[in-house]
């Protein structure tokens, strides 16, 4: 059991390294240190209605790092979640708009469907490109990504431009309200229910499919899995599609259920976050879920926080840039640290 | 922690240094919040799917009032707000809400205008006949104020021709400057610019050589490079918002909507006093020589006889 | 052991190295206990002991790369701090490591550049030319402008030695030199420890092979089990029996008789006539060819056909194209031409899981990157030859798997301590076994064998030999591909040679070792003729 | 035509200063996405500089002197404690977009963009229409040829190859991979901080909050795409300057008609297709097994 227990230990005690260090920038530039940390568990676990707050930001995270898990254990170092999630929020867009004035029962699946079709899709051409031409997943992903918010201004003020009023917003008409899964700033429970479902599915995927173990295996060593005649490449694309297309659901589910219209720039950290939840979580689904919960609340505390304190939001950025530092490191390392020290 | 008065927010929607609205809505707020005895927040909230929560977020903490900006917030004070009658909600740089409620206060800007009276201005001072309009990120306002642009400079000579570019960025003012070299080396000469803190480099690109001038967006750009800065396209937001607060606090306030434009102030095409005072000679001639026609053209929209056409498609 | 005595015969100078109780912790691991250990200057040291000895961590305790927990260590009576490569180095200690340590993409300029003793700017073509004269000087073959990763793997061992040489080392540690290398490659390289010696330096070798031990050493060395179990010891005083019994303990007693003597290489033993004329062939190669990869050679219409029940040495010079017949057999190179038919199956073009189904098993040659995923867990390693025939989709039970893993490792007599621990962290022997227990299941009709024994000791060799036996006896066709001619000898039905990607020759007992040797180099400087004119 | 070449000069100065300190940390085996966040420190920290003290020198010292810190802090995070590097690297942008943000509001009351009176000195008129170029544009070629020395013709530059290409033979002969890279990372520091003062201060005068706007990503997908040769990624750093200006080209030709936001992916685009080509002539440049931190 200490084995389990180990990484959670190790991982808090990063995050509170990683805390002192932005104490210190915060004293330094005048910011009261202790009352901001109060601030951020207050802002997380005090402020009025914070489980349905958590669940809200959590949840969608949480179906994106499961996806980034699985890239991720078939050793691909897909980055590029945030552009697959807004290219499913693009087609889910898309497809509510050809969909206008049909019933829910066909809309809502068919929204989430497209959104993951669109998500898949731009995994594809990094998995094809890595696969077959042994181009950088790290570098076309990350290019994926800023194609992606480009394409997203483009489709918010132009195709999709919402018309009324003055049409001067850049973001897309709102959704038919009966399509909503869940209200503006809240979850719901159709929500919670498809995080659960893509936990389960995920944690099957992983632990009780061929995919899951191969992958696994692949990740760490594909000369072995091909020497055992799997086909590496198909894992590879497998992985990435599958990745993409979990982001894209969850792309599709920001548009469907708490933004309810696709916004130009909407949730730019969002696949960063994911990423980070995927690696903390050391690989594991059932670990994601915990960890998605506490960013989550992270990013619950970081909306109330300003409010509360005043602080600046560059503050805020300090805070979760200083947690995404740390948090990946391992302990034992300070003992590498003494040795170093003594050469 | 608050003070006596209560809390008072801006919930900017683009960032802050930009040497224009966003600057000058923070500064302004700070005033109003210091000589109310209210505490001040402002709150830059980047992600427009946070809007709703922060603004349910200061509703909960008992916020006296929320000012924010943009149309992309019309949506969620319309979801917040009637949930929170105590909080005055304001919204600068808004379609008017029907039905009213009676907690939102709206405020329309015809920025655009102010862009056509300088697409007048800039068609009688180009001596190339091209011109040009640098833009942060196309969105549909920016969109608009181009179009405007071009409207008016082309009512003056349809020979003229207009370039458009967009930086990508609010904030990227070496882009700025890149993308204004390479207009400035086509043979534009005049340029409008609606790009906030990439306008810096735009301006530095003006002032590498004689003879090219820009047109901005506030009056603390015009010290930035006297003889190249000519005018700008004002747009008083920090006024606009320190007036509507002030409002707020009389008692018989209700919601409804403010149109505010040409002719009040808040809004207009303001020649820079210190490029009249150290401008080319040749230059300073013509602006002189235009401002006439600038000044009939507003004449003619506010009485309502001339209609400029507002298209926010590129 | 007599300390004093041996001091008495270093006389004067001190002892090359000399090791007070030293000892080695890797966690709870003790890979080394209290040894201590003092080696004459000027002679040739060989240090044996099986799998997991400690043999590797003392070489890099003399090396200054491990930093002992205890003890301490003494250069040509220089006390050093431990732990320190630089210092080491500067004591006169080189090592040469076990899998080599140079950087791929290095030319041997570069590396011997890397490691010299001249800072400030160079040109490409200055110190190519000052390396290869250096290297000219030593008489190594090498030269100075290729790449490391385009050199043989006895070129990248002369480099590796090159290097050493750069710093005059006085003390140079090989550490398992001869794994890699052909017996004639092994041959050259002990006549250059014997100039090395003359000129003063000393050496000292870690050796599996008992037979290579008792034509080089001048004293002997045994570890077991991190502790030292005897030594130096005066080689002429030692038989190949002793040396079994001090490396491997009272189990020594337990080997039989034709494999003591393989092991010992008492010579080539002729051993029972297995094979069975009349079972059909597991494996038929009709004029099979593949283009070259980088570095190698492809296969140049081969013909090969192995029945059931029988077992095909592979002999030849590393990089003649074993490697390549191993790949294009397990479908991994694309035949550019020919047939391959696997129980009378054609499968020119299938993919290895459809060859794994019709009976193929490999054992590859790299055990820690084509063998094993080296930090992933046991049974994962184990399962995946299980799993990759079927849909990607298709359900598993993990602790089915694991239960069977255990069950393959416990009768395979794998020392595991969990199924879930990382392959890596098992010795080689061991994780050679897992590799065996995963491959010779019941339904393995052909086993691809690729240097299976590379690297163990000689109680793991035994039982990889035992074992490959029992799967010929229970009618599976094996090839064998090996450098060590004597392991071929001893358990092969029929040895191929084969130059330059073709198999040029074919020995069956009783075995002409002359005969053999002579084709691995005869016909491969008559196929080199050829490809000149 | 000058006036382009100027253009030209100035947009890919910065990503190839900053390209260069990718390059070191890579052959030193460091992944180094906090690029983005070294430059805007050195930014900030060279317009802050030259607004407090009165002098240039004083801002590209504090700049760099910054910039070996956040290269220490990294160095410490990935090295010692052994986070995963690209996400440090990105934490490390996060802190240095995030700590400009907030020193200006220490320092200067607000976010506001600050303007600094002056600039780096020009080359001077005598070059004429490349005379307001800055300094450091004439110093690039010998800045990029002292790195290229330094890594393709001194031992230091054999060793630190050796370092991320196999750094157990670096251990083997006595080099310490850890002390190695940061090295390589103070090396990197200082660069970094010229790429952002170029950026602030070579042509223009202002330091705003972002305003790298992903220049360091780009001069990190230089590093790649320049196979980590300094050389390769000077040409991969102007071949997206030139791509960028291209962008620009295209949307005054086309921008009434071709959405802008198309033309504005264009660098991506040409980096995807570039990186696609480079993988194809040199048979892959994906670093095939990456430590994902896996448990
Ligand atoms: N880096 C390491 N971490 C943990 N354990 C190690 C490490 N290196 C070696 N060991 C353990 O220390 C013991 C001695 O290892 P060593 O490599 O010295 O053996 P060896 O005699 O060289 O064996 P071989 O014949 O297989 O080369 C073994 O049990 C090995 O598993
Ligand atoms: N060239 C190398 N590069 C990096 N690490 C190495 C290298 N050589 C050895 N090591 C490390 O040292 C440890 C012991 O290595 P060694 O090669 O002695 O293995 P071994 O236990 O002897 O296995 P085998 O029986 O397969 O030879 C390995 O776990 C490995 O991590
Ligand atoms: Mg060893
Ligand atoms: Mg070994």
């Amino acid at each position: 059991m200490t084995g389990r227990l180990f990484p959670v230990i190790q991982t808090g005690a990063f995050i509170v390294l990683a805390l002192v260090l932005c104490s210190l920038i915060f004293a330094a530039v005048g910011l009261s240190a202790t009352g901001t940390l109060a601030a951020i568990i207050d802002g997380a676990f005090f402020r009025p209605n914070a489980l349905n707050h958590i669940l809200r930001w959590g949840l969608p995270l949480l179906i994106t790092a499961v996806g980034v898990v699985i890239s991720f254990r078939a050793g691909y170092f897909n980055i590029g979640a945030q552009g697959q999630f807004y290219l499913g929020a693009i087609c889910a867009a898309f497809a509510a708009e050809w969909l206008r004035g049909s019933p829910a029962f066909v809309a809502v699946p068919a929204c989430l469907l497209a959104g993951m079709a669109g998500g898949a899709l731009w995994a594809l051409w990094p998995a094809l490109l890595r696969v077959k031409a042994g181009a950088d997943e790290v570098i076309t992903t990350m290019m994926g990504n800023f194609i992606a918010a480009q394409l997203l201004v483009h489709v918010t003020s132009g195709p999709l431009k919402d018309p009324s009023g003055s049409g001067q917003q850049a973001s897309s008409r709102p959704v038919d309200a009966a399509w909503r899964i869940s209200e503006s700033s809240g979850s719901s429970p159709v929500i919670i229910i498809l995080a659960g479902l893509v936990v389960m599915l995920g944690w099957w995927l992983v632990n009780r499919t061929s995919f899951g173990i191969l992958s696994g295996l692949a990740g760490r060593n594909p000369v072995m899995v091909t020497w055992q005649g799997a086909k590496v490449q198909r894992i590879a694309v497998s992985a990435f599609v599958l990745s993409g297309a979990l982001a894209g659901l969850a792309g599709s589910v920001e548009l469907l259920g708490p933004n309810g219209r696709l916004a130009s720039g909407f949730l730019p950290d969002h696949g960063f976050t994911a990423i980070l939840i995927a690696l903390v979580a050391g690989m594991s689904i059932v670990a994601a879920g915990f960890i998605a919960l506490f960013f989550g609340a992270l990013t619950s505390s970081g909306l109330w926080l300003p409010i509360m304190t005043g602080l600046p939001s560059a503050a805020i950025d300090i805070i979760h840039a200083s947690i995404a530092l740390f948090i990946t490191a391992k302990a034992g390392a300070l003992r590498a640290l003494l040795t170093w020290f003594r050469r | 922690a608050n003070a006596a008065g209560g809390l008072i927010a801006l919930v900017h929607t683009q960032a802050a240094g930009d040497a224009g609205p966003v600057d000058s809505m923070i500064a302004k707020l700070n005033e109003f919040a210091k000589e109310h005895d209210m505490t001040p927040r402002a709150i830059y909230a980047e992600d427009p799917s946070t809007y709703e929560t922060i603004f349910t977020s200061l509703g909960e903490a008992g916020a006296a009032i929320v000012v924010s900006t943009f149309n992309e917030v019309a949506e969620p004070f319309k979801a917040v707000a009637p949930n929170f009658p105590d909080t005055k909600f304001i919204q600068l740089f808004a379609d008017p809400f029907e039905p009213v409620i009676p907690n939102v206060v709206t405020v329309s800007y015809d920025y655009y205008l102010g862009c056509y009276l300088s697409g007048i201005f800039a068609a009688r001072i180009t001596r190339s006949g091209k011109l040009g309009f640098i833009g942060g990120i196309s969105i549909p306002p920016i969109n608009a104020d181009y179009n405007a642009f071009k409207a008016g400079a082309l009512s003056v000579n349809p020979d003229l021709t207009v370039a458009v570019a967009f930086a990508g960025s609010f904030q990227d003012p070496a882009k700025g400057q890149e993308i204004a070299s390479q207009m400035f080396s086509d043979g534009i000469d005049y340029i409008q610019t609606d790009a906030a803190a990439t306008d810096f480099g735009i301006i530095a690109a003006a002032g590498e050589n004689d003879g090219r001038v820009v047109s901005t967006l506030d009056p603390a750009q015009f010290p930035l490079d006297p003889e190249s800065v000519i005018s700008i396209v004002g747009l008083d937001f920090g006024t606009s918002l320190y007036n509507e607060a002030t409002k707020a606090l009389e008692s018989g306030w209700s919601g409804g909507h403010q149109s505010t434009g040409l002719g009040t102030g808040v809004i207009d095409f303001i020649p820079s006093p210190l490029f009249a005072e150290k401008g080319p000679e040749d230059l300073r001639k013509l602006a002189e020589a235009a401002l006439p026609f600038v000044d009939e053209a507003r004449n003619k929209i506010l009485d309502g006889s001339l209609s400029v056409p507002f298209d926010t498609n590129l | 052991m007599n300390r004093d005595h041996l001091h008495q015969e270093a006389g004067a100078s001190a002892p090359a190295l000399t090791a007070e109780a030293v000892t080695v912790r890797y966690g709870d691991v003790t890979a080394l206990g209290e040894v201590s250990a003092r080696f004459e200057p000027g002679r040739i040291h060989a240090v044996l002991g099986q799998n997991g000895a400690g043999k590797t961590t003392f070489a890099r305790v003399a090396a200054g790369l491990v930093q002992p927990a205890e003890g301490s260590i003494a250069v040509f009576g220089q006390a050093l701090a431990g732990g320190n490569v630089a210092e080491a180095r500067g004591a006169g200690v080189e090592l040469v490591h076990q899998s080599f340590a140079l950087p791929p993409s290095f030319t041997v300029a570069e590396v011997l550049q890397f490691v010299g003793p001249r800072p400030g700017l160079f040109t490409r073509q200055g110190i190519e030319r000052y390396w290869q004269a250096w290297l000219d000087g030593l008489g190594l073959g090498l030269d100075a402008g290729a790449r490391i990763r385009d050199l043989p793997i006895e070129m990248q061992q002369s480099a590796e030695i090159a290097r050493a040489m750069v710093s005059d080392a006085r003390l140079l540690i090989l550490d398992e030199p001869t794994a890699v290398l052909s017996p004639e490659g092994t041959e050259r390289l002990f006549t250059r420890v014997r100039e090395l010696r003359g000129k003063g330096v000393t050496v000292m070798l870690v050796l599996h092979k008992i037979r290579e031990v008792l034509a080089i050493a001048d004293t002997v060395t045994v570890l077991r089990g991190g502790r030292l179990v005897a030594g130096p010891l005066e080689a002429r005083d030692l038989t190949a029996e002793s040396l079994a019994e001090l490396i491997i303990g009272e189990t020594a007693a337990r080997l039989d008789a034709a494999d003591r003597a393989a092991l010992v290489g008492a010579g080539a033993q002729q051993h029972d006539e297995h094979s069975r004329p009349d079972t059909p062939p597991a494996l038929v190669l009709r004029a099979v060819s593949t283009s070259p990869h980088s570095g190698g050679k492809g296969l140049n219409d081969v013909n090969l056909s192995i029945r059931g029940g029988e077992i095909v040495g592979i002999a030849g010079v590393e990089g003649n194209g074993q490697r390549e017949l191993v790949a294009a057999i397990a479908g991994l190179d694309p035949l550019t031409s020919g047939e391959i038919s696997l129980a009378d199956k054609r499968m020119d073009k299938a993919p290895l899981a459809a060859r794994r189904d019709a009976g193929l098993r490999v054992i590859p040659f790299e055990r820690n990157v084509e063998g094993l995923s080296l930090s992933s867990p046991l049974w994962e390693n184990w399962s995946a030859a299980q799993l990759v025939g079927g849909a990607l989709l298709a359900p598993v039970s993990p602790r089915a798997l694991r239960q069977s893993a255990e069950k393959a490792f416990r009768a395979w007599d794998v020392r595991f301590s969990d199924a879930g621990q990382p392959a890596g962290s098992l010795s080689g022997g061991n994780a050679q076994k897992v590799i065996l227990s995963r491959e010779m299941d019941s339904g393995a009709k052909l086993i691809l064998a690729a240097q299976p024994t590379r690297g163990l000791d000689i109680g793991a060799t035994m039982a990889v030999w035992k074992a490959l036996r029992e799967a010929r006896n229970d009618g599976a066709g094996i090839l064998l591909v090996s450098s060590d001619l004597d392991e071929l000898f001893d358990i092969c039905d029929r040895i191929v040679v084969m130059v330059s990607g073709q198999a040029v020759a074919e020995f069956t007992a009783p075995w002409d070792i002359q005969a053999v040797g002579r084709a691995m180099t005869a016909a491969g400087r008559q196929s080199a003729q050829e490809a000149r004119s | 035509m000058e006036d382009l070449i100027v253009a030209f000069l100035r947009s890919g100065t910065p990503l190839v200063y900053v390209a260069l300190a990718g390059v070191i940390a890579q052959r030193a085996g460091i992944w180094h996405l906090g690029l983005e966040g070294m430059m805007i420190t050195g930014a900030c920290a060279t317009i802050v500089g030259i607004v407090l003290a009165q002098s240039v020198v004083v801002g590209l010292v504090a700049g760099a002197l910054f910039c070996c810190l956040l290269a220490v802090l990294f160095w410490f995070v990935v090295e010692v404690l052994k986070a995963n590097q690209i996400i440090a690297g990105l934490g490390l942008t996060g802190l240095g977009l995030g700590g400009t943000a907030l020193a200006l509001t220490a320092i200067f009351g607000s976010e506001a963009a600050v303007s600094a009176p002056f600039g780096l000195p020009r080359i001077g008129p005598a070059f004429g229409a490349f005379g307001g170029l800055s300094v450091l544009v004439a110093a690039m070629p010998f800045v990029i040829l002292a790195c290229w020395l330094l890594l393709c013709r001194t031992r230091f530059g054999l060793r630190l190859a050796a370092c991320g290409e196999h750094p157990f033979a670096a251990r083997a002969t006595g080099v310490n991979p850890a002390k190695m890279r940061l090295v390589a990372l103070l090396l990197g520091g200082p660069l970094c901080a010229l790429g952002g003062a170029e950026l602030a201060a070579g042509s223009l005068q202002i330091f705003s909050v972002n305003m790298t706007a992903g220049r360091g990503f780009m001069s990190f997908a230089a590093v790649i795409f320049g196979a980590g040769h300094p050389v390769g990624a000077t040409l991969a750093a102007f071949f997206f300057a030139l791509v960028g200006a291209l962008g620009i080209r295209a949307q005054l030709a086309y921008g009434d008609r071709i959405p802008s936001s198309l033309l504005l992916a264009l660098p991506y685009v040409a980096t995807v297709i570039g990186l696609w080509i480079s993988a194809r002539i040199r048979g892959g440049n994906a670093v095939s097994s990456r430590e994902l931190g896996q448990q």
